[in-house]
């Protein structure tokens, strides 16, 4: 009695996978099959094996293993036009079942990715503002921009610096070109270096990215040209560090207490070592202007610096010295861009709240 | 001529960075990926070179005038030779040693050796100097002078009391409500600014790419 | 009249106090709780509770799996978690197996099973109270990429793994033979620096099933709410405060069970010192205000 | 007390000592130790370029890739990488240029529709009202607040127009927003950052000294 009840049980008749279906990945570059199944009634099962059979061919290979709660299988090697039936074996300790096969595939590359259409009409959109706005910027020269504050205080930050005959540090962010961040802050020191070539006051632009060093060396040198002080231009002003974070941290620290500049400006994209350099430069008495879209940092330029450009406004502040007209057409759009996001958010919820329909599906 | 050539280049890869995104196909996927591990790396190396040599120059300029403390200037570039030298003909990877020899009996001076024990102290120190400084930002920032500073101050002086046991001693809703704050006036906060600062992203790349921003060009828009 | 002078110098200097004396106290207290040991006893919150009851709960045959996502720069808040995960394995009689992502975590990992072993080989009197690896815990050691890693693991460790950190063959450790996939692990800790303890979910857990919990900084401790709540985690010690609750009840359990080792607790001292410094910067901030106003109301 | 014997103990702990005298003020032991960290910092950035950039993806396919249009793209990009060097040549020093554009227009080309896709939108679908948050009152006043603290905050970075009229209050709220939240990530970092110089004292004190196992 024991003993059948033994076979029995070392034996069971294990439920294989049911409904296994096989198709093409949609939205993919080729070469991708999914597969799905229906889950193995029995619970003791450890997983499924997946198998492949390409069509010129009678032997199966094994693709790999799924967990025993997985539904579904990506077989990444197919190869595009090729003809493939799949079968899905589940394992257990006391043996294996396997499915039916399915009805033959083939797997083949997409040209547009269906997924990105919310993306590509949001870009659409937002480029077609943006350009709106810059034309119109070319026709009319006055279109309104309101006065950024903290901007006066560039000003005043360099008069002071000439006055007590000190350095003006420039320090542009430890991120590369590719950062909008470092754009601006190389706008900003464009402008910066013209004022101080002007008055007559040192700079001092210590660098954490090569290719940031040579594009702001050859701003700086140009802003000095525009000045009509090429003369004072030289190779001291603009320099590379390091790429190591604190590496630059701890060297500009250290030219912060040598130098003792009467004016830091600390404009781009930071990290952590944003209150590093902000707090030492507030402990040498120096006039701050800070500026970051770098939202975890801001916290500690508002806390240290004397003014801070708070995200967005590092880039209106960046525009609005330049008094290019095309730049300020571009804020402007940025403006009608923020105008539609509020619109749609409100309108959405509006939508979502009076309906009851589904409207995150859609966006 | 010298503009033209940067300003076609600088919207042919744009245009081709934007597009990858929206495309799939294997074919397009492979140029994104040749791009981004091939030409954007090899590029990017080469540029180091461009920083060492500023940062060579401008010590060996120090050391030519005898600027203020122009003897430390040696230091650094000593420091850049030997650790260059060591790292490129030494090796990497302990296991794959290079032509150079990176030991003298158990005493070893491989780029890892110096990178455990020099760069990652050196490193972790420098960021723990933010303990202090958050304490002296803290006392010298943190007064109601106005409304805007008081909330400033309110808020830090929740999330630091709820993290402490102490914190839910005086008040024991404390921790959740810090949870709250980071959860809720926060995260709003944090998705404002980011939407603007997206925004400027968008606007300032479709500048670059359409040769409307000429900044990096190095000098004016002209 | 002399003596308001004064005492209207001494709320103005408060004010602009040179910040070196914040330094000097800030130092001080954190160095001072370090040396001289106070215990501050934290009450376990939920989450920490929940995870500890699990692995105390779990059935003697299924092993704890810790798997060592951070580096030496987070070691800090989180090899103190580590320590306190494998008393808790070693004083319940659980297997452990021990694997890193992240492959300087190695050294990390090989510090704390020493340092954990030779603290429970220092009282065994037999050999099934020692700790011997490859019987109790085996250390795996690291291998990429961590997708193959996580998924293989469900079919078997020894294969993603064919030879251990010390170099034995896997397979071959009397520990691997009821160690053989995911379906012999009672939990498995991600403790991390970065986003693995996502990956661990979305790779071991939605396939295999196997139950997670996660250990991470204080920082981002924050993100990983959302998984503790909808059950995907069993728990969780977030930062230093978490690794401190934790090494509480695993004493308090050792305690139960009659063993009074007083092992060195890490968390708990870190969070003297950081408790200590806390309160120092909020003292700062009332006193700054204090003098602030005190100054102000003179000026009116 | 137990000190640390191996010498590079010694060493890490001089330098992070060097560091840490910063607090009191500049000195010749931080001077030594920040320049000695910059050298360092680019010796080993050379060698992680060069055996992970330049050999792996260059020099060692150009030499061993049997396939020529391989090796004649690989040149071809040494060829744009070397063109960082013309800035050493005045007269045809605008070359420098030509890598400069091809890094900066590809990956400002790439972030327009992965700001828009990654940033705008999932930030625009987290933030809308369902009714799904009116299940509870906490999760739909919490879902209605954040919802009126993004639509003030994002008014606050409102250039068109002066703060006036309506504008006014709506951004007024904004700030306040931003002053919480920037107070709150403030606190919230304070016990990381305290965590750090634990970790260096437990280096001192323990490692070092040995005062503390």
């Amino acid at each position: 009695m024991t003993g059948l009840v033994m076979i029995a049980l070392l034996v069971p008749a294990l439920g294989p996978p049911t409904d296994v279906a096989a198709r093409d990945v949609p939205n993919d570059g080729g070469g991708s099959v999914a597969v799905t199944w229906t889950a193995s009634p029995d619970s003791g099962i450890a997983g499924y094996y997946v198998l492949r059979q390409a069509a010129a061919d009678s032997s199966w290979d094994t693709l790999g293993f799924a967990g025993r709660l997985a539904t579904e299988y990506s077989d990444d090697a197919a190869t595009d036009g090729l003809k493939y039936r799949y079968k899905v074996v589940a394992a257990s300790a006391a043996g294996n079942a396997e499915s039916e096969v399915t009805s033959p595939v083939t797997s083949s590359p997409q040209w547009f990715n269906t997924d990105t259409t919310p993306a590509l009409v949001g870009t659409a959109v937002l480029i077609a503002i943006i350009i709106y706005f810059i034309r119109r910027a070319r026709q009319d020269r006055n279109l309104f921009i309101r006065r950024i504050s903290g901007l006066d205080a560039v000003d005043e930050a360099l008069g002071r610096a000439t006055e007590m005959g000190r350095a003006t540090l420039f320090v542009p962010g430890i991120s590369g070109i590719n950062d909008v961040a470092t754009i601006a802050a190389l706008n900003i020191l464009g402008e910066v270096a013209k004022k101080t070539a002007k008055f007559g006051t040192p700079l001092i632009v210590p660098n954490a990215d090569p290719i940031v060093y040579t594009v702001a060396r050859e701003m700086v040198k140009e802003s000095y040209t525009t000045a009509g002080r090429p003369d004072a231009f030289n190779q001291d002003i603009v320099f590379f560090v390091t790429d190591q974070q604190f590496a630059y941290a701890a060297a500009v620290d250290g030219i912060m207490s040598r130098e003792k500049p009467a004016t830091n400006f600390l404009v781009g994209m930071f990290y952590a070592e944003a209150l590093i350099l902000a707090e030492t430069g507030a402990s040498t008495g120096a006039i701050q202007i800070a500026g970051t879209d770098a939202v975890t940092q801001l916290p500690f330029f508002i806390t240290a610096c004397d003014y801070t450009l708070i995200g967005e406004e590092l880039y209106a502040a960046s525009a609005y010295l330049s008094r290019e007209p095309i730049l300020l057409g571009a804020i402007k759009g940025q403006d009608y861009s923020k105008a539609v996001i509020v619109g749609a958010i409100v309108l959405a919820t509006l939508v979502a709240l009076l309906t009851g329909l589904p409207v995150l599906r859609y966006l | 001529m010298q503009r033209r050539i940067p300003l076609i280049l600088v919207l042919v890869t744009g245009i081709f960075g934007a597009l990858t995104f929206f495309i799939p196909h294997r074919t397009v996927q492979a140029a994104d990926e040749s791009m981004r591990n091939d030409v954007q790396r090899i590029i990017t190396a080469f540029s180091l070179v461009l920083g060492v040599g500023s940062i060579v120059q401008h010590h060996l300029l120090k050391i030519r005038r005898k600027a203020e403390h122009w003897q430390y200037s040696y230091v650094t570039i000593a420091a850049i030779a030997i650790s260059a030298i060591i790292g490129v003909f030494g090796g990497l990877d302990p296991a794959r040693p290079g032509v150079l020899p990176t030991h003298i009996g158990s005493f070893s001076f491989h780029i890892q050796t110096l990178f455990t024990n020099m760069l990652v102290p050196l490193g972790a120190t420098m960021f723990s100097l933010l303990a202090f400084f958050m304490a002296s930002a803290a006392y010298r920032a943190f007064r109601a002078r106005t409304v805007e500073a008081t909330l400033l101050l309110a808020a830090a002086f929740i999330l630091m009391l709820g993290a402490v046991p102490l914190g839910r001693m005086i008040f024991g809703p404390l921790p959740s409500f810090a949870e709250w704050i980071l959860a809720v006036p926060n995260t709003a906060a944090k998705r404002g600014i980011l939407f603007g600062v997206q925004l400027g992203i968008f606007a300032t790349s479709l500048k670059i790419v359409l040769g409307i921003e000429r900044g990096w060009l190095g000098g004016g828009g002209k | 009249m002399r003596t308001k002078g004064s005492a209207r110098d001494f709320w103005a200097r408060l004010q602009s106090i040179d910040r070196r004396w914040i330094y000097l106290v800030v130092w001080l207290v954190v160095m001072v709780p370090l040396i001289f040991p106070f215990r501050i006893r934290p009450k376990a919150t939920p989450p920490v509770e929940k995870l500890f009851e699990f692995i105390d709960a779990m059935p003697q045959e299924k092993a704890l799996v810790l798997s060592i996502d951070y580096g030496p720069d987070t070691q800090a808040e989180l090899q103190p978690m580590l320590v306190a995960l494998l008393r808790h394995a070693f004083a319940t009689h659980h297997k452990v197996g021990v694997l890193a992502m992240v492959l300087t975590g190695l050294g990390l990992g090989e510090n704390a099973l020493s340092q954990v072993a030779s603290e429970f080989n220092a009282r065994a009197a037999t050999h099934d109270d020692s700790i011997v690896n490859g019987e109790d815990y085996v250390f795996w050691g690291w291998n990429t990429p961590y997708i193959t890693v996580m998924l293989g693991m469900g079919e078997n460790i020894s294969k993603v793994f064919p030879v251990d950190y010390y170099g034995a063959k896997t397979e071959s450790l009397p520990l691997m033979r009821h160690l053989k996939n995911y379906a012999d692990v009672g939990i498995l800790v991600s403790l991390a620096s970065s986003s693995f303890p996502q990956a661990w979910i979305n790779l071991a857990q939605t396939q295999f099933g196997v139950k997670l919990g996660c250990g991470v900084t204080a920082v981002s401790a924050a993100d990983f709410y959302p998984y503790l709540n909808s059950g995907q985690f069993s728990g969780m010690l977030g930062g230093m405060k978490g690794a401190a609750e934790y090494e509480q009840l695993v004493e308090e359990g050792m305690a139960k069970a009659g063993e009074n080792w007083r092992l060195r607790a890490r968390g708990t001292e870190a969070m003297s010192s950081q408790t200590a410094a806390h309160l120092a910067i909020i003292l700062f901030i009332i006193i700054g205000n204090i003098a602030f106003f005190a100054n102000r109301r003179r000026k009116l | 007390m137990n000190l640390a014997t191996d010498p590079w103990v010694w060493l890490a702990a001089i330098l992070t000592l060097a560091i840490f005298s910063f607090l009191y003020r500049e000195n010749p032991f931080y001077r030594f130790a920040e320049h000695l960290y910059v050298g360092l910092a680019n010796g080993y950035a050379i060698t992680i370029y060069w055996h992970q950039v330049l050999v792996p993806s260059l020099f060692t396919p150009v030499a061993r890739n049997p396939n020529i249009a391989t090796k004649v793209w690989l040149i071809a990009i040494g060829i744009i990488g070397a063109l960082y060097f013309t800035r050493f040549i005045p007269r045809v020093s605008w070359l420098v240029r030509i890598p400069i554009a091809i890094v900066l227009g590809y990956w400002s080309g790439a972030s327009l529709p992965r700001a828009v896709d990654a940033e705008i939108i999932q930030q625009l679908r987290a933030t809308v009202v369902t009714r799904a948050h009116l299940a509870h009152w906490d999760t739909a006043l919490w879902a209605i607040l954040i919802l009126i603290g993004v639509v003030a905050t994002i008014s606050y970075f409102f250039f068109s127009a002066e703060r006036k009229g309506a504008l006014k209050p709506i951004s007024y709220v904004g700030i306040i927003f931003i002053m919480v939240g920037f107070g709150a990530s403030f606190g919230y970092t304070v016990m990381a950052r305290i965590s750090l110089f634990i970790g260096r004292l437990q280096f001192l004190l323990g490692d070092w000294l040995g005062l503390i196992k």
